[in-house]
């Protein structure tokens, strides 16, 4: 626990000093919404019933374009040699970024997200459920893609093929996601929504920090 | 008396084999310095023996345990320095150093012992620099003042003394030795000459397989069965 | 026990015979196949001529799963007992697989414009088996991503496996999605009921889809072989 | 004729059935192709490569270092050294 | 012009050999828009609408992320020191190697945009001119971005920066993209938005191979 | 007779000065030895002369001209060797050559020349291999292989002889001495020896400052500044 601590707080360091990790997933989470007004013209109502997707899916390419360096300078610089030499089980080490990474960047496109809401006309009942959502879908969403990131390590082409792993895996929580927020609009229950979503989260919390524990050890080979 | 020992030791890195048949033992205390041209395999059996690699075929026990049984156990009984410093340049050389002490349960003594440690390398008037102002003898000696700052039986060296000054070569050549004293064990890879009493010398050009026999995998069997 | 150095060679002499049997076994039960699709079976009452679409509709995407199945459980023995020739077989069965569910795809919308008046709808089961493509395509991606062909295996072994995980999550959410903003309108759930005139050319059609695919597959896997052998003399040639 | 030509027309759905088998055709058949293409081409890479090998002079080859029968496994290769 | 063929021709079997560059790009380009049904629901009627602004983002999208390695591996191996030091004008390097780049993953871009466009159920009346649009739009993407991708060389990350400096720059040609379809199926003239796409690409020409130069002989300083 | 010769020349990278008043001339057939610590700047005086980074001070010129008006034609009559060697490993060493021969002009007589070239470095058999098999030392003689194929005035060889063996470092040798020979000058950094008939060295550690005399720019003006 002690080492999970140290290595969520170096990531988190890291982040700061390296300057601005997170407002610039904020602002290309912004930007790309900010493309479909322009996209699909400025009608208040379409954009009010594209709103939720158009938002999930930015949040989808900005968390996939940020995975791609979570491990990418550890390996370059040697750390993540050493971070597998580590005492602690390279799962918890896998785990302990993604936490990290989910801090950096899941968190503040949550809190950008309702800003993005009022400029796509997103309907007032959907945003506490359109954050909710985010809030249960944007761990899954660094989890599986922290996969991705450790698989494409040493690969010849990273940021395209990220996206070719990772976004398939993400159609499930965009579902979701989604449905939860056009079932609140919709004045319905949106409970069982965010039990599937939840239910993904609880699978990929133990299934993903292993398959990323394995694509390391063999990228430090 | 716990051993640390390898045998029939087999190494294929991208479908060649790099040496075949190795075998090495090292006893409390004991220090192994692998020698041995480029590409003949020493960092190679270095990596194997910190369990980066795996051998294709023999097996790497610790006091008579298989090591692949217990990954994390080795992992906690060793220290590694290959040829990546690890060092952030945006964090300081404290900084830095405090991380992998506290990775390795180093709790409230950790900044002590960073200090203790930069202190020996002489390089405690760095201690607040950040990574990216050092010159690579500095940060290498960063690297070794990681493995003075949280205690470990086991040193694996990949060439230490590239880039260091005379003067610290000697520097590291106490540390090894107070190591040893207290019952470590050292293995060293290293072109440059580096001073250990009693050190015992393992060429890997003697585990080199001849060329017609080096291609392992598919590939080589194939190979090798043609008429 | 599986050994990572699993002999090609011995691969090699069993199964080289195996190419021309399974080149012959796919010519003649595609003819038969092909022969009772157009002259046997019967035009449906509903579809009319164009149900005979479905024998190579049905074949096509049965193997595309089938495939997958196959990939994984070979990535699967490929990174657990570490036996190269798994590795091959689940590198060569990746394009195979995805041509075949193209290729259900492709028929499928073909046969969708005149029964659904559309090429393509939303719907649950055309859209996870384009997800499914979308795997095969970035297995194959990551494969060739690396110029050490060990890491490309391993990693896409790994892929594989964290896919074939996803598969059936993708397949229930993606029932969700389709049921909840449309009820299903278009195709009724379990199709037409199968006769023995229609079964027939559909059961011969798959063995001789199923023939194909191990005739390919031999093929690749022996090319493949050459490939690592290729590479071996290669890097000699380079060390000399 | 109109036998063969109400075949053709596959009761006016051929604008649909023929592209589909025609399609099929293609992707299988070229797939077959491609597969085969490649393993001719590499045989042939690594029987003159083979060759190439055969033909150099070989330093310190001793004949018993070549195993006579296939050996099954690398590792016991590895051992003969 | 003879290094300029050499370098074009050196970028496309680099491209061809390397594996599946152009492959990649189809497939973001298919998946980025395959996420909006899953977004906004698959009724024919809603995707027909948004059809041509959602296939001209994820092409925006797609061009980006491809752009992002335009210079990365000439950079890390050392060859963009020795085509700096090449005989050849610097802007000519650049052109080609945008060229290059275009005719690698524009150019499938524009043949796979009939399928999506059967996918997203965009009017048929929109196809050719979807085509002629992206034909006309896409090659002033490779050269808006290929101008980011000097930039951002060196620093320490690549993709999101890379979509912050360039797809503020893309918004001109995705509203006259999107707007000469619309108008297309709308039934209207829609060529005053292909003058103005031509003229874009026409200012284009010269000018970013000439900022691109400028960004290189930075980097390999 | 054309010189190249550089006149005051001052770097300063990262806001350092690493040399300043740097003079050299170079004539037809000449050669220079830089020399100097590491740091010292030898690297950056060779990117100075290939026209890759400005000197902060002083003048280039070849033939009385100043360098930096025409840029274009100096890259045309010099060819430059860095650390890294530019070898892509998808291409197999022939098209790699090639394409860099082709780059300078070199149309028909390119394979001819590419193939002379690869001979002459001893590595004619590797021609139709990818460039990812090659060793490092292979890696640097196709870059030098390069050179060789497309005739230019001006060599710049930084630390040429990295990773060559004693057999490759003589061809090398052989190799300038044939330049020089023709008319063509060259200039090497190196640290290993390096055989060059009447060269004159250029020591790069006189021409570094005095540290209170290093940081430039409003840090160094400042520190001069100071009593
Ligand atoms: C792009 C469009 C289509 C795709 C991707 C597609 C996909 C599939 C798949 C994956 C299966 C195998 C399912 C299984 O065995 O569990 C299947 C079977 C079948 N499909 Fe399609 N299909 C498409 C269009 C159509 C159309 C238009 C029809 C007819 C109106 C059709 C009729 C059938 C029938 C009769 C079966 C076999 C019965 C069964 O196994 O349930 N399909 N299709
Ligand atoms: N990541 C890798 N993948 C494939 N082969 C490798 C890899 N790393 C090293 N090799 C090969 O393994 C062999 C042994 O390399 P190793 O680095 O162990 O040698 P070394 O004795 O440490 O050499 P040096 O003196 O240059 O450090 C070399 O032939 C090398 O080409
Ligand atoms: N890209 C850079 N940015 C800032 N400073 C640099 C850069 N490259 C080198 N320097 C600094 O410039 C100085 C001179 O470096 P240079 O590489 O020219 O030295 P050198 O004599 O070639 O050394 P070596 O013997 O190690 O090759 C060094 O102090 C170095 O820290
Ligand atoms: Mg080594
Ligand atoms: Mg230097």
């Amino acid at each position: 626990m002690r080492g999970f601590l140290a290595i969520v707080r170096r990531d988190l360091s890291l982040a700061v000093r390296q300057g601005m990790d997170s407002v610039m997933v904020v602002m290309f989470f912004v930007l790309a919404c900010v493309l479909f007004p322009f996209g699909v013209g400025p009608e208040p109502n379409v954009l009010a019933r594209i709103a939720a997707g158009v938002i999930w899916v930015a949040a989808l390419l900005a968390a996939m374009l940020s995975l791609e360096r979570l491990f990418q300078t550890d390996y370059e610089d040697g750390s993540l040699e050493l971070l597998t030499l580590s005492p602690l089980a390279l799962e918890v080490v896998v785990l302990a970024k993604i936490v990290a990474h989910w801090l950096t960047t899941g968190l503040p496109l949550i809190v950008a997200s309702p800003l993005l809401a009022v400029l796509m006309n997103l309907d007032a009942a959907g945003y506490p459920y359109m954050v909710l959502a985010l809030a249960l879908g944007t761990p899954s969403l660094s989890l599986i893609g922290g996969v991705g990131a450790a698989l494409i390590l040493g690969s010849r082409r990273g940021g395209v093929l990220l996206s070719l792993l990772v976004l398939p895996l993400y159609i499930p929580v965009l579902i979701f996601g989604v449905s939860a927020v056009d079932a609140a609009i919709g004045g319905f229950e949106a409970k069982a929504q965010f039990l599937v979503l939840g239910g993904i989260l609880l699978a990929a919390l133990p299934l993903c920090p292993w398959a990323g524990a394995a694509a390391l050890r063999q990228a430090t080979e | 008396m716990t051993i640390f020992a390898g045998e029939g030791l087999v190494c294929i890195r991208g479908e060649r084999t790099v040496f075949a048949g190795l075998d090495f033992a090292l006893g409390p205390g004991g220090a192994l310095v692998l020698v041995g041209p480029n590409g003949s395999g020493k960092s190679s059996l270095l990596r194997l023996m910190a369990g980066l690699l795996r051998p294709a075929a023999g097996a790497l026990t610790w006091g008579g345990a298989a090591v692949a049984e217990d990954p994390e156990g080795h992992n906690g009984r060793l220290h590694y320095v290959g040829h990546l410093d690890a060092v952030k340049p945006v964090l300081s050389v404290t900084e830095n150093l405090l991380f992998w002490a506290r990775l390795r349960g180093q709790g409230a003594a950790a900044p002590d012992r960073v200090a203790a440690a930069l202190a020996t390398l002489g390089i405690g008037h760095l201690a607040d620099l950040p990574g990216r102002f050092l010159s690579a003898g500095q940060k290498r000696r960063v690297n070794l003042a990681r493995i003075l700052a949280a205690p470990a039986d086991l040193w694996l060296l990949d060439e230490p003394t590239t880039a260091l000054d005379r003067a610290s070569i000697a520097v590291l050549e106490g540390a090894i030795a107070a190591h040893r004293a207290g019952g470590g064990r050292v293995v060293v890879s290293t072109h440059a000459d580096i001073a250990l009493d009693g050190a015992a010398a393992l060429d890997l050009a003697d585990f080199t397989l001849r060329p017609e026999q080096v291609f392992a995998g598919i590939a080589g069997t194939g190979a090798e069965a043609e008429p | 026990m599986f050994n990572r150095f699993a002999n090609p060679n011995r691969f090699l002499r069993l199964s080289r015979p195996l190419v021309p049997v399974m080149a012959w076994a796919t010519v003649l039960l595609m003819a038969a196949g092909l022969y009772m699709t157009f002259f046997t079976a019967p035009a449906d009452y509903q579809q009319g001529q164009s149900v005979r679409i479905m024998y190579v509709h049905v074949p096509s995407a049965w193997m595309g799963l089938f495939c997958y199945v196959g990939m994984a459980v070979a990535a699967a023995v490929g990174l657990i007992w570490r036996h190269s020739l798994a590795d091959l077989v689940a590198k060569a069965t990746a394009p195979i697989g995805a041509a075949f569910t193209f290729l259900s795809l492709v028929t499928g919308s073909l046969w969708g414009k005149p029964m659904w008046g559309t090429y393509w709808v939303w719907d649950a089961r055309l859209t996870s088996m384009l997800v499914l493509l979308f795997l095969y395509l970035g297995y194959m991606a990551l494969q060739n991503a690396f110029d050490d062909p060990e890491r490309g295996f391993k990693a896409s072994a790994i892929l594989v496996l964290v896919g074939v995980i996803n598969v059936p999550i993708i397949k229930f959410s993606v029932d969700w999605w389709n049921t909840l903003h449309q009820p299903a309108s278009v195709i009724k759930a379990g199709g037409p009921s199968i006769h023995p005139s229609m079964l027939w050319p559909l059961l011969v059609m798959s063995l001789a889809f199923t023939t194909y695919y191990v005739w390919v597959l031999l093929l690749r896997v022996h090319a493949e072989i050459a490939a690592s052998k290729i590479r071996a003399l290669r890097m000699r040639q380079a060390s000399a | 004729m109109d036998a063969v030509t109400d075949f053709l027309a596959m009761g006016g759905y051929a604008a649909f059935v023929w592209p589909c088998f025609a399609i099929t055709a293609v992707v299988m058949v070229a797939l077959l192709v491609q597969s085969l293409a490649a393993l001719k081409s590499r045989e042939a890479t690594l029987r003159a490569l083979q060759q190439a090998e055969e033909a150099r002079p070989r330093r310190r080859r001793t004949p018993q270092a070549a195993p006579d029968s296939t050996p099954d496994t690398g590792a016991e290769v590895a051992r003969e050294a």
